[in-house]
């Protein structure tokens, strides 16, 4: 571990605003993240069709097609700056050859626009966590590593500014805890594996960034977080647990940046903003501008303290004004304009708290996304060095807090919500304090075919 | 045995107490079917409506099924002894290369919950295991689910291997997961697409029943 | 002509906000449209398919898959009103039935969402106008203005709320003039043809809405300014011309309050604000969030004044999160989240010039929708009631403020822009300044199988 | 005479002086070929190039290109005269339904521009039309345009009109408009889709110089 956080990076909560952050990450071509205004992130990706050898070309001119329209809208209106990411697709990340070669293309098209027209962008990278595909999950070693080993470094030698991933260490056996609403396995996913993935990960992408020139940028608990507030749009869980667990995955993503990365952490981690408060790095982040990728309640509030602003995913295909990576970028663009010309003005907290304002009564999570609330989840957090205990804390302060809101009547939540109150925290109250012991229970417990506890080194 | 007893203890997931009533009723002489129909499959049909009316959420119903599933293993045995025959079968999984499966699992959890046997063949499935394990089991109805849009396509080509072993026919093919549209299973040549796992059980059962009525 | 609009409605130009109006109009459920919120207004239309008799069953089951989506997501969302606009294509204007067939579904449907859960929400019907189909087009009579009538009736009686139309008249000799940026016969079809045929139609659209229990919404020069903006995004005429262009169009668009109408107008009526400055009615409006219909360089600013908040319109095609409209109704009603906050805050007027100043300096086209601009032009255009005047004198009142604000380096236009500034104003001075006059030189000049003038009574 | 006084004279569009220029030339005996190609089609070419660098607009375009038309009027009847061929024939039109056509007007325009004789039906054209006029000028393109996702569909009834004549491989097929995309143009088997005038214009030169290469 080389970084170690015992409190927070903010004195105030006032000072914790979009657009700058105490540590703020500049690229080689000089574009600031976090230095004072916010910049959009675009992602795209392919259409319905199939990824082989032969569909390549096809698929590299379509990433062609992408990138020029991106660039080309950005240079239209007069944005000052742009990062794009590339999240791979699991066939480009088994054929490390195909996700570097779409990186390049996208990286020297990206040159060739700021040798033109002055246009700073930067690239992010992200590979897919691939190490999934055996099951159980084989984390430190072999094929699927090696190839995630393989794209980073050749997209990073390439000039990948940010190297990012997903990272998936615990949800294998996560995935059935969410549909249960099970906390007590999400705790041991996210709070025993998932840091323990996550330093050794985190460890070896920042040393191959550091090699190679790259920044090692953040991680994403979305496989975790998101899933569950998917699902709980759908009505199939409870938002209580869904926003439970989008608090519990912070000491998760700590471990990444005690482990080498500086940030800007990726999109769709809404638990940036706990992150951010304890760490100071720069944050990506995405909301309403992102629903043509996954519908959210907290459209507006997930912008309030965001250093880069994305779409998070959008398929080139056509709307009636053009392609809809296109749309997007627009968007983006627009939405980042209004928060900076309020910077500007002088108006940067009031903006962010408008758009605190505009969701954190309507859904608990947004309620635990208000900056007050991740102060205070933050200090719980910086009190011990224990990953599974930050976890455990962190759930029950979360409950609390949620519980508390909802008596003072400044949330509003669904009848059938209000029983899981008790659910969950029964389940809480029965995980012991100590986590040899819990893990010995959890061992137990859950289906041994389903993860390899010495990934884990437990 | 008390029928609303029986339906209270599946809604409630008391698998303990279904288990006890099953037993209980059996030990009375009611009709093998009359439990399973009346008993379970009703009772079980009342939690999907609770669902599907925003009553309760799937943790609740994942319970519920599980109770549901405790009686059925008592009634199972004999149900092939007096040769009544389940109300179909199902093989279900997720497309080669896509590792999505909360969606499929609940159109698998929502098919049992109609009484059907299904066979889930899991995530990242060869094309050509949809077909051999139709065939084996002699399945009724072919579920295929695909997440990613570059994995979509893959539908398509499940569907060709079953052309190919020449057995496409015997089958009925529903599709389905976030990206696939009714167009698409159009043009893949799907028998059914339903855009949720409600819809999915509802649509399979209203076939089973015509394709068994005569 | 039923009204005269010789002053501004309002005495300051900060009391111009958005959400409130001076003249609020009420539906009959209550939703009152300028009282002091803004709410979002969603359009959506066919994937690609052919309408036919055959095709029918399919167009209403994609018509009820969409606008169950859309007041699904408003209620998961808790947007407190909503505006569905329902924009006929050419097929179903051309045959009555199909029209107020797939009207009365969505308006049956959103009624049952009243029912159940209390959603406020209000149709506007607004069939297309047809009757272009005959070259030259015939105005006052023949089968496509009967066609036309039949579904404003038609609509009108089971329940529309707003009528609406974007229309025509002018345009059939607009359009040549666009590519080739003729100031002169777009000064002509906007400040001669078209306040005619405004002043004719709307007579007759506010006549079968009293008759009927609708309100006489809005028109939309967009086949004129729009298709100006279009272009010229696209590159192939200049953006002062499409500037001018949006101005011009004011008079045009006042002939319809004159007449009868009282709003909201049209979403994608740019020249709205200058109708509220003037009138005072409510005005529905479009911009980042209908990128999906069409780009634009006035993304922010043309929220400034709304009363209504739109997406222009959206195909039924699968996005990765679900489909398209729903993607834009969440998009707005975030949108309007944050504005309406701003309100609650009394931080309305800040939050209008936060919009303003986001997208005024970057091109002609959103420097013209500046309120303090809007003012100076509605003064202008006050000053006399003869349209063709009004209409050459906004020409020549906008492509001056360009200049000013060109000179105080306020503004920056392209290279080629510059050069274009002198030649519209050589072609606004060659324009006499009696309508009569006129009038006589462009019946010698323009081709006369493209119009006809007894259309318009000249 | 002199070949970039004509040349500059086209790009700035003084028609007049276009065809006193283009006289003078033939008076002193040039080709006809010579002037049309390197004076008329060469300079319309560096227009359209000035206007793909974004330098000028449309309007400056169609002043041009009414310009070259002006010293190309003079030109034609010795064209035919001297069994010159003119490079190409294009029927162009937007399609039954449909009223857009400032985008098809300037995908006519550029094809003219690049010296191919353009048949322009006009807006809302029945399908039918497309392949009685392609057939009555003897073309060698066809390009079909339609701005509406719902009058789309009628591009590909317009080549199946092709089809049922018997004649669709006569004639190159190019479509395009807003809506269109190249799965849709693939899908209905169209020969080139291009998304913008000026490519549209690129690829039929490319087409008709191979066309006649031999
Ligand atoms: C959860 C999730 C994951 C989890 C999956 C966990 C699991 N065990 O399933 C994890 C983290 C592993 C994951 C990984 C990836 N994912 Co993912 N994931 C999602 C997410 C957030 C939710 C999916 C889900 O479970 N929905 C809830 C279920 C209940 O809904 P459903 O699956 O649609 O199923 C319902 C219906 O479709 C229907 N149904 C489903 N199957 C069937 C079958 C039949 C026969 C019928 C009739 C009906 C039916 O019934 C269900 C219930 O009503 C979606 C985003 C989204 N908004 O959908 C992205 C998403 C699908 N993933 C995406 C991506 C890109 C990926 C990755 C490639 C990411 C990466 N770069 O690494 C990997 C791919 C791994 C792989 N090889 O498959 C993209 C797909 C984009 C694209 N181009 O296609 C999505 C859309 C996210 C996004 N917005 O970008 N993902
Ligand atoms: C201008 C315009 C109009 C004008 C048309 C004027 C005219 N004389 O053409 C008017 C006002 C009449 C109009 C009417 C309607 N319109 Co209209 N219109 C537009 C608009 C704003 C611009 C179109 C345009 O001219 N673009 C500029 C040109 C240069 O681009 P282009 O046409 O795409 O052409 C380029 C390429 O596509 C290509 N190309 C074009 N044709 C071909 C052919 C070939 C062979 C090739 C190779 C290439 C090629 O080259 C061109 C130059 O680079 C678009 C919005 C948009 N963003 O596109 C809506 C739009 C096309 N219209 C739309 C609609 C709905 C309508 C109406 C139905 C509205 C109504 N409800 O009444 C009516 C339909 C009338 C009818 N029956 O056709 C919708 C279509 C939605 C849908 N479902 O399909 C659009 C997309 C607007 C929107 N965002 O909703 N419209
Ligand atoms: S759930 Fe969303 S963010 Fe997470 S891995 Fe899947 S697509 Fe990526
Ligand atoms: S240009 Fe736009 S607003 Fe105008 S008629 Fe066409 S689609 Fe409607
Ligand atoms: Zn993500
Ligand atoms: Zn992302
Ligand atoms: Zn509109």
């Amino acid at each position: 571990m080389s970084k170690q956080f015992t409190k927070l990076a903010y004195s105030s909560v006032d000072d914790m605003i979009y657009g700058s952050c105490p540590n703020p990450v500049t690229t080689r071509n000089g574009l600031v993240i976090g230095g004072g205004e916010i910049y959009p992130e675009v992602n795209f990706t392919l259409p319905p069709m199939h990824i082989t050898k032969d569909t390549m070309p096809e698929v590299l001119s379509i990433y062609q097609e992408m990138i020029h329209g991106v660039l080309k809208k950005v240079h239209e209106l007069h944005a000052p700056g742009l990062v794009v990411e590339f999240e791979t697709l699991p066939d480009m990340t088994e054929h490390p050859e195909w996700g570097i070669q779409i990186h390049k293309l996208l990286r020297d098209t990206m040159s060739d626009y700021e040798a033109k027209y002055g246009l700073k962008s930067a690239i992010r990278m992200t590979p897919n966590d691939i190490r999934e595909m055996s099951r159980p999950p084989i984390m430190r070693s072999g094929k699927y590593w090696e190839a995630m080993v393989k794209t980073f470094e050749g997209s990073a030698k390439d000039g990948a500014d940010f190297l990012s991933i997903e990272s998936t260490g615990g949800k294998e056996i996560n995935d059935e805890a969410i549909v249960n609403a099970d906390l007590r396995t999400s705790v041991f996913a996210l709070g025993c594996l998932a840091p323990r993935d996550m330093a050794w990960l985190w460890t070896n992408i920042s040393d191959i960034a550091r090699a190679n020139g790259a920044i090692s940028g953040g991680d994403s608990a979305c496989g975790f977080a998101n899933t569950a507030m998917v699902l709980a749009e759908q009505g199939f869980i409870p938002k209580v647990y869904a926003a439970i667990m989008r608090t519990i995955t912070t000491p998760r993503a700590l471990a990444a940046i005690e482990n080498g990365a500086v940030g800007p952490s990726k999109d769709c981690a809404y638990e940036n903003i706990y992150l951010k408060a304890i760490t100071g790095t720069p944050i990506s982040s995405e909301g309403k501008t992102a629903a043509c990728a996954h519908f959210s309640p907290i459209g507006n509030i997930s912008a309030a303290v965001a250093d880069l602003w994305s779409n998070e995913s959008v398929q080139q295909v056509k709307l009636l004004s053009g392609f809809a990576p296109v749309v997007s970028t627009e968007q983006l663009i627009y939405d980042c304009r209004l928060m900076n010309v309020a910077t500007r003005k002088g108006q940067t907290k009031l903006m962010r708290d408008l758009l605190v304002e505009s969701d954190c009564y309507l859904d608990p999570q947004a309620y635990v996304l208000r900056p007050d609330v991740a102060f205070e989840i933050g200090k719980e957090i910086v009190k011990t060095q224990d990953p599974f205990i930050r976890t455990l804390n962190t759930a029950k302060l979360t409950l609390d807090i949620i519980k508390k809101a909802v008596d003072k009547k400044e949330l509003v939540i669904e009848e059938r919500e209000l029983n899981w109150l008790d659910i969950l925290e029964s389940q809480l109250d029965e995980i012991p304090e100590d986590e040899e012991a819990f893990i010995a229970e959890m061992k137990k417990e859950v289906d041994s075919s389903k993860y390899n506890p010495s990934e884990y080194g437990i | 045995m008390d029928f609303e007893e029986l339906s209270l203890a599946v809604q409630k997931g008391k698998a303990k107490q279904v288990r006890e009533l099953v037993n209980q009723g059996v030990e009375e002489g009611i009709s093998i079917e009359k439990i399973l129909n009346e008993g379970l499959i009703d009772s079980m049909a009342v939690v999907g409506e609770n669902f599907k009316q925003n009553k309760i959420y799937v943790p609740e119903m994942l319970v519920a099924a599980r109770a549901m599933s405790a009686g059925l293993s008592i009634l199972e045995p004999l149900l092939t002894a007096t040769g009544v025959k389940p109300i179909g079968k199902i093989v279900i999984g997720t497309v080669r290369g896509d590792l999505h499966d909360i969606g499929k699992n609940l159109v698998a959890m929502m098919m049992k919950g109609m009484g059907a046997t299904v066979y889930d063949l899991g995530i990242d499935v060869p094309d050509v295991a949809f077909v051999e394990k139709a065939e084996e089991v002699g399945a009724d109805i072919v579920c295929i689910s695909a997440l990613l849009t570059t994995t979509m396509p893959a539908i398509g080509d499940v569907i060709t291997e079953f052309e190919k072993a020449g057995v496409r026919n015997k089958y009925h093919i529903m599709v389905g997961g976030a990206p696939v549209n009714q167009a698409f299973a159009d043009s893949i040549g799907a028998n059914k697409y339903t855009s949720n796992a409600a819809d999915a059980a509802e649509v399979a059962k209203a076939y089973l029943e015509s394709k068994y009525s005569n």
